[in-house]
């Protein structure tokens, strides 16, 4: 288990390093000269340049990618070009935003998911697995902007349950900031729900078939009892495979979703942070990402062994 | 052939039929603006309303479907030439350093969040259809590798496969002769399920506004250009996400359709 | 007084007859055995006492097991008896338990679902009835999990299972055909001490009428899903009433007759061979090792037909790969005819279109979207002046003829063709280019005993009309001894000892040799009775 | 009710706003945090500000302000002579970051008299100065907050900074020692939605009580037909033009120029684009200004008149170009009907969508463009048209000197005839596209009042800002 963690981790660390080089660079090639942004049309050339020199941009390029990444290591993620703040505090205030909203999304996309899947695999072929079935394809089939569009529209504008947007602030209470984040995880879950739900029963469908799911019949459980005892438990490992891409998902799709719900979160950040050319933020926050993608998957990996214990003393 | 792949394959021939006839036919042209006809809803004139700026939706419609397949389709192209002769070639050198190469690589494109370097890479290169198109192909060359790769790790294992090496066959032709007609279908099935994906991917590109560019129409556009507008003309926001469900849908359906048509063991079972 | 009673049972699976008005009693402390070649609806029989069969089934009849008809019980009523009355062992034990939960849980699981006894007792007698297979909890702890038993002791884990609640009637559906002779041996001999200890009755199912002539009290022979013959095992070994029963005893024992081998020349050699896989990885140590095969040697004269026996994962496959150049040894050397297999790090083709062979799956051994004479005539590609046209064609009609198809099949796809068919094209495949040496690894082991013996007879017609020299590979003792000169037996990748078949059999020095051969359960003689 | 939270498209880089152009930042902070010693109104005359009135010398290059007692920084430091000094002086400096230094770079020196007095020599006359005084670029800071004035503005205004979540909101507390009236709103919340379906969404659940700038034109009617809202629709000082690089063949051919200005509908972009909302312009001024010269019909609608035009020129079969869309949807709506309206002339111009930065870089400072649609909001600044450099490009010696002249002149009735002829002059050159007056739309809740209905600069004066009950 530990050699097992111990491989996955170096893998992790690679995938990283090789990450971060390659965001550089595309960030590197980015037309726009942050400085003359930030000054505005009618910025002088020399004070241009005094500007470029206060942020680092008239290094080296290897030297500005190890400071970079250095400062990263050290939790300096550098100071926005906009803004003047620390990077690092700037992210952690959206990352208050982004993650629980991804989180809740992920949280209730199981919780649909999970019951949804199991209920159509126990009943394979009847009415129920048709009907959910139908409902999982078009989920799959709505793009969640526009279902997202239409949460507003109908949710916000005519009944007026929820905002239509913005965030209350945790500091207003746990209660109204959840409030406001419902319905952005409805439009990000529901349509990961119907995938995961689809994984679920298929995975489920193929548990069902193997000898151990007979075995337990012959025992004496009901097939509900086989189901939950012994089905559920062996079908999660693909599913936690399709969770921990979910999680990705879920964070890029919050770029779009935080669009439409003016949440002022990561993915708001980084449209912002690119029209506005304040790479440093593009940079950090992407590698962000990236990072919690990576590490989403290394958990994932972690989670298998302890799901499927033929995993366990693998090396 | 199940009910899934006739609906499916009839939905979907129809989003394909529709883009094809606009090459020669639309009720209107799809680029002319009529300002003082603006905002009509569905009637008999204009079967799908007008939007914004007086144009026929039914036309832009058919038109945009031409701009939804064509990324796709592309973006899938370019997924599958590339993917599959990896994920071939890392069965095939299994266990070697470039199996290891080719699934590292693979690790690290599934680790970028699709949308996010999509985004980068139109924000660099320049919003459009093209760079849509390969940052949507760009993610669409691990899914195929990993499908081709796993499927065709099996297959070595199969003993027809050692026969073929008893016959003095080597693994490039083993792969062509052999794995890749195999795998066919799954990756035909795989084929539909990304070219759904990249359906649903070109809208949310061109919804922020980084797919196809005016006057190219295009359904994810056609959202955006509606948003301010649902609470007044819903019709502008509704007939372009139903056409991008329907065509999805469709592709979904014909997907599950035809992994349940051409599964070999259930068309053995029947033979 | 009967335990179990079968009577008339007719089962149909949409529009197909599984079952004819089947007939089966079982009384306590008897071994009834049901047998019958692939298919026949053994399976079947036993599914439909436990009510597990497929939902599309519909039956009549009765199933009656101490005075409950089983048949117009409840679900929820069935299933209380399952598990409690009825306990059942199935064929694959690498597949009959669930990977992800403890061997320890699993057994309790038993004992708790029908609330038979507190958790604390539950576990006690898990442990009870663990030792009691064999498993005492020191040495396999309840925690361990089934990927970390073999074969054999998983098939315990199950039977355990199976006996938890001490129910009345076991049936095992071919509980030891996927395992060694020797662990077949101790599973057998464990279900027969626990009919003996408590007093139940078994139901087995198994196609080996070796096995079931060792093992039951009583027989039920059963052909396209009805009975044609059963009774006490003595009284029906003696009489074999049925010709069906008469056709699969004979096909069980079935000898061929091999022409005489030619003087002793040498074609393969195999020098001091070694094959080495690496384990997986080891982060912070040195690459380990499997060595599989072990300093093997051993000569092949053309026209000598060489049998090599031994357990499951000792080695052969992997000796037949190196010896086809498929695998690069570690060290020693193979040569064909004077020729390296490999030449440098390259497989030698001048030596392997010498070389062909035949597989164990009639049903993986064929690309599916090939049709026949593409197939058989792959190896050509080993040929540098390959047939082409009508030479071709009549190249591939003499082959299908030679292996008692019809010329017209080459033009089928694969799965038109049943299991023995597909063997004879494999045969077809391996014949083609005339190869000097053929193995076969494993050709007959999944064949039905019928169609095993026609597939025997036809190797020794082609010895006769092709001069064959082949390597034979079985687990299967009585099968090497039919159809080879000469025997190896390997035991974890090393040849323990060989020589004539007939002495080797008759008089086998090494103690493994002896071991095995005791193992292997044996047919009745005919007419005679059994002990 | 004393707090009102009020929303703006864009959120302030920083919250200085004597070191960049962004009117965001103006928005903000103009008169409520920081304040100069003039001051615009709401219908865009210039009153009084810190200084208390002034002096001009009879050659009008000497200015003589007495600025008010008792005004306190918020920080508590008094403001006197000296910080008007320093707050000019860094402006004039070689190294200031001024983005309007042209407003002061007719200051020869300032000089403190005594704490309550400072005068201004100018280099030369200029009509204009009371008015550069009262830019947001000519705010009076205190030294000593310098450093940090971007994050934490501290300033004499009636309004303190409180907070600022960025990405967000930033929230102002009404400030007790303001040396003026008590104002009635006591706190204040800005928010920034840039998305226009947001921002509607946020007004019609009455998350924001006020949107100034409102993006989205077309739901104007909405909130009109709904009575818990109140539409104000005043103008602003931006000019909506179709850019054109004067220098690029083929538009340094006035003929292809004018063929252009027929080519394009000025009434269906301010339908199609904006709703209707909007005031066709016919040159580069602001119609709402006394000095206003109607010139729209010498470019009136006539793709006719257009295709001649175009056949004279040499490009009877029309020719191709790139049109630069900045965000802004006056902009990109705006840009789809004008190319389409272009198209039927023949000119073939492929819509280019950039940010802003992209636009900076290419269009602004590259010059590398043929047509744009931009607004330029600054107040009175037809003076572009005398700077060849100008991304433009626009290079009219004669236009050049009347300018020149206009700065010389203190004289309103000649300052009127001159700016009219510079109107003239423009048109007849066609140098860009004259679209219209971008409108300033403000919604709001309807108990809100004293909201400024033009925008004569970007500010949000919350002074005058109070809920009727
Ligand atoms: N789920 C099913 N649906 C339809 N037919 C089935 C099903 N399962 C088995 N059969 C058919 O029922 C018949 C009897 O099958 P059964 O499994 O009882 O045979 P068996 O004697 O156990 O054979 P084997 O020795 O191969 O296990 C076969 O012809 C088989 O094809
Ligand atoms: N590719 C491989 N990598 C690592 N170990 C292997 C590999 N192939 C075989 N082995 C190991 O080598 C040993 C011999 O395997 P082999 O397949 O030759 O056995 P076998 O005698 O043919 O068994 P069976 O009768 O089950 O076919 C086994 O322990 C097996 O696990
Ligand atoms: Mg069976
Ligand atoms: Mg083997």
């Amino acid at each position: 288990m530990l050699r097992y963690s111990l491989k996955r981790l170096l893998s992790l660390i690679v995938s990283l390093a090789v990450a971060s080089v390659v965001i550089f660079a595309v960030i590197e090639v980015a037309p726009g000269d942050p400085a003359s942004f930030m000054l505005g049309v009618n910025a002088q050339e020399d004070t241009l340049a005094a500007l470029r020199s206060e942020l680092g941009l008239d290094q080296p390029k290897i030297q500005r990618y190890f400071d970079w990444i250095g400062g990263m290591l050290t939790g300096d993620f550098g100071t926005s070009y906009t803004y003047r703040t620390p990077v690092a505090q700037m992210i952690a205030d959206r990352l208050w935003v982004s993650l629980p909203l991804a989180l809740y999304a992920l949280t209730l996309s199981t919780l649909i998911a999970f019951p949804a899947g199991i209920y159509a695999a126990a009943r394979r072929g009847k009415p129920g697995d048709a009907a959910v079935m139908g409902a999982t394809q078009l989920g799959v089939a709505i793009p969640n902007f526009w279902f997202a569009m239409m949460l507003v529209l109908i949710f916000a504008i005519n009944l007026r349950w929820f905002g239509a947007g913005g965030f209350a602030g945790w500091d207003k209470g746990v209660w109204p900031a959840l409030h406001s984040l419902t319905l952005p995880a409805i439009a990000l879950a529901l349509p990961q729900a119907a995938i995961l739900a689809r994984v679920m029963r298929s995975s489920l469908l193929d548990i069902l078939g193997e000898d151990f799911m007979r075995t337990a019949r012959a025992k004496g459980l009901s097939r509900r009892q086989a189901l939950w005892r012994h089905g559920v438990r062996n079908a999660l490992i693909p599913v936690l495979t399709i969770l921990g891409l979910q999680f990705s998902f879920l964070l890029a799709g919050s770029i779009i979703i935080e669009q439409v719900f003016y949440l002022p979160g990561l993915g708001r950040l980084v449209f912002q942070a690119i029209s506005s050319r304040d790479l440093i933020v593009v940079e950090s926050v992407v590698m962000l990402l990236v990072f919690a993608v990576i590490v989403v998957n290394f958990l994932v990996d972690l989670a298998y062994a302890l799901v499927d214990p033929r995993l366990r003393n693998r090396t | 052939m199940s009910r899934n792949l006739i609906l499916g394959g009839f939905l979907s021939s129809l989003v394909l039929l529709a883009a094809i006839l606009s090459f020669f036919w639309t009720p209107y042209d799809h680029a002319t603006l009529n300002i003082p006809a603006k905002l009509q809803p569905p009637g008999v004139e204009h079967w799908f309303g007008t939007d914004h700026f007086g144009r026929d939706i039914f036309s832009m419609i058919m038109v945009g479907a031409r701009t939804s397949i064509a990324v796709a389709l592309i973006a899938v192209g370019i997924g599958m030439g590339l993917g599959v002769p990896l994920g071939l070639a890392a069965a095939a050198r299994r266990g070697s350093w470039l199996d290891e190469l080719i699934m590292r690589g693979n690790d690290l494109v599934f680790a970028f969040p699709s949308l996010v370097i999509a985004i980068l890479i139109t924000a660099v290169f320049g919003a459009g259809a093209v760079n849509a198109i390969i940052a949507i192909g760009i993610f669409n060359i691990p899914v195929f590798a990993r499908v081709a790769r796993g499927a065709a790790l099996s297959l070595w294992q199969r003993e027809f496969i050692l026969a073929a090496r008893v016959a003095g066959k080597g693994a490039a032709r083993i792969s062509a002769e052999h794995i890749l007609p195999n795998i066919a279908n799954l990756l035909i099935v795989q084929g539909t399920i990304q070219f759904s994906l990249g359906i649903l991917a070109e809208a949310g590109l061109s919804y922020v506004g980084l797919g196809a560019q005016p006057p190219t129409p295009s359904w994810g556009r056609m959202l955006a250009d509606a948003q301010t507008m649902v609470s007044f003309a819903p019709h502008l926001a509704l007939i372009p996400g139903l056409a991008i469900i329907v065509t999805v849908l469709g592709l979904n359906l014909m997907g599950d359709g035809l992994r349940d048509w051409l599964d070999p063991r259930i068309r053995v079972a029947r033979a | 007084m009967s335990l179990l009673e079968i009577r008339n049972l007719d089962l149909r699976i949409h529009s197909f007859e599984i079952l004819k008005s089947v007939h089966l009693t079982v009384r306590p402390g008897e071994v009834v055995a049901v047998t019958g070649e692939s298919g026949s609806g053994k399976s079947m029989t036993a599914l439909a006492v436990m009510r597990l069969l497929p939902d599309t089934a519909t039956h009549t009849g009765s199933i009656i097991l101490d005075d409950t008809e089983l048949l117009d019980l409840s679900e929820a009523e069935m299933c209380r008896v399952r598990g409690a009355a009825v306990g059942m062992v199935f064929q694959e034990p690498m597949t009959a338990l669930n990977p992800v939960k403890t061997i320890g849980d699993q057994v309790m699981e038993t004992i708790l679902v029908h609330r038979a006894m507190p958790p604390d007792k539950a576990e006690e007698r898990a442990r009870e009835v663990l030792t009691r297979v064999g498993l005492p909890p020191e040495k396999f702890p309840l925690s361990r999990y089934p990927h970390e038993l073999s074969g054999g002791q998983r098939q315990r884990v199950v039977i355990a299972m199976a006996i938890a609640l001490r129910p009345k009637l076991l049936i095992a559906d071919e509980p030891t055909t996927a395992l060694d002779v020797t662990t077949q041996a101790q599973i057998l001999d464990l279900l027969k001490g626990l009919v003996q200890e408590y007093g139940m009755g078994l139901l087995i199912i198994t196609h080996d009428l070796a096995v079931v002539s060792d093992i039951a009290d009583k027989i039920t022979v059963m052909r396209h899903g009805e009975v044609v013959e059963s009774g006490p095992t003595r009284q029906l070994f003696a009489e074999m009433r049925h010709p069906y029963t008469r056709m699969l005893f004979e096909a069980s024992g079935h000898k061929v007759n091999l022409p005489p081998a030619p003087a002793p020349e040498p074609l393969l050699s195999v020098d001091n061979v070694v094959r080495d896989y690496p384990l997986p990885r080891h982060l912070f140590r040195p690459q380990a090792y499997h060595r599989a095969v072990d300093h093997v040697s051993f000569a092949l004269h053309r026209g000598e037909r060489l049998g090599l026996v031994g357990e499951s994962g000792c080695g052969k496959s992997t000796l037949t790969r190196a010896i086809l150049g498929l695998e690069q040894v570690q060290s020693g050397k193979i040569m064909l005819d004077g020729e390296p297999v490999f030449s440098g790090a390259k497989p030698n083709l001048a030596v392997r279109r010498k070389m062909q062979v035949v597989f164990q799956d009639p049903f993986g051994s064929f690309n599916p979207r090939h049709r026949v004479d593409r197939l058989i005539t792959e190896p050509f590609h080993l040929l540098d002046a390959a047939p082409q046209g009508s030479e071709r064609q009549d190249r591939i009609a003499e082959m299908l003829s030679a292996v008692g198809l019809s010329p017209d099949d080459a033009g089928k796809y694969i799965h038109e063709f049943s299991g023995g068919q597909r063997q004879r094209i494999a045969i077809a495949r391996a014949l083609i280019i005339r190869p000097e040496l053929i193995l076969f690894d494993e050709a007959v082991s999944a064949l039905d005993v019928s169609v095993r013996a026609q597939i025997l007879d036809l190797l020794a017609e082609l010895c006769d009309a092709y001069h064959l020299t082949y390597l034979f590979i079985s687990h299967d003792l009585s099968v090497v001894r039919t159809v080879t000169d000469r025997v190896l037996v390997m035991r974890s990748g090393q040849i323990v000892e060989q020589g004539e078949t007939e002495t080797v059999f008759s008089d086998p020095q090494h103690e493994y040799t002896r071991k095995l051969i005791a193992a292997a359960p044996v047919l009745p003689e005919i007419g005679k009775t059994v002990a | 009710q004393t707090n009102i939270t009020i929303a703006m498209q864009l959120e302030p880089p920083h919250l200085d706003p004597t070191s960049a152009a962004a009117q965001a930042i103006d928005s903000v902070v103009y008169t409520n945090i920081f304040e100069g010693l003039t001051r615009f109104m709401g219908d865009g005359s210039v009153v009084p500000g810190l200084a208390e009135s002034w002096e001009i010398s009879e050659d009008g290059t000497q200015y003589t302000f007495a600025l008010r007692e008792g005004v306190t920084f918020h920080d508590g430091s008094s403001m006197d002579a000296e910080d008007v000094k320093f707050s000019l002086d860094r402006a004039l400096a070689e190294d200031s970051a001024n983005a309007q230094k042209a407003l002061f770079s007719g200051i020869d020196t300032v000089e403190v008299l005594d704490p309550q007095t400072v005068k201004i020599m100018l280099k030369e006359p200029d009509g204009n100065f009371l008015f550069n005084m009262a830019w947001g670029d000519a705010v009076i800071v205190a030294p000593e907050s310098i450093d940090d004035i971007k994050t934490n503005p501290v300033g004499t205004g009636a309004y303190t900074f409180s907070e600022w979540v960025q990405g967000d909101r930033i929230e102002l507390t009404r400030n007790p020692n303001y040396w003026g009236d008590q104002p009635s709103i006591e706190n204040a919340t800005f928010k920034f939605i840039s998305d226009p379906t947001a921002a509607f969404a946020a007004v019609m659940a009455e998350d924001v009580d006020v949107f100034t700038g409102f993006p989205a034109p077309e739901n104007l009617p909405q909130f009109e037909a709904d009575p818990r809202f109140q539409v104000l629709v005043g103008s602003t000082e931006g000019e909506t033009i179709l850019s054109t690089n004067n220098k690029q063949a083929p538009f340094d051919d006035p003929k292809v120029r004018q063929a252009m200005a027929h080519a394009i509908d000025r009434q269906a972009i301010i339908d199609g684009a904006m709703f209707g909302y909007g005031t066709p312009i016919g040159t580069h001024f602001a119609p709402h200004n006394p000095a206003y010269v109607d010139l729209t019909g010498q470019s009136a609608f006539d793709p006719e008149k257009a295709k001649a035009l175009l056949a004279e020129a040499g490009h009877a079969d029309g020719f191709e170009t790139t049109l630069h869309l900045p965000p802004p949807s006056y902009a990109r709506r705006g840009g789809e009907i004008i190319a389409a309206q272009l198209a039927e002339v023949g000119i073939k111009a492929e819509i280019i969508n950039v940010e802003w930065a992209q636009w900076l870089e290419t269009v602004f400072k590259g010059k590398n463009f043929g047509l744009t649609i931009v607004s330029h909001t600054e107040p009175m600044d037809i003076g572009i048209y005398a700077r060849p450099d100008y991304y433009f490009q626009y290079d009219n010696p004669e236009f050049q000197s009347l300018m020149e002249e206009l700065s010389k002149t203190t004289d309103p009735d000649g300052r009127t005839a001159l700016l009219q002829d510079a109107q003239r002059i423009i048109a007849d050159d066609y140098v860009n596209g004259f679209l219209f007056q971008l409108a300033a739309i403000t919604v709001a809740k309807a108990g809100v009042q004293g909201l400024w209905e033009n925008a004569p600069t970007a500010a949000t004066d919350l002074t005058g800002v109070s809920w009727s009950e």
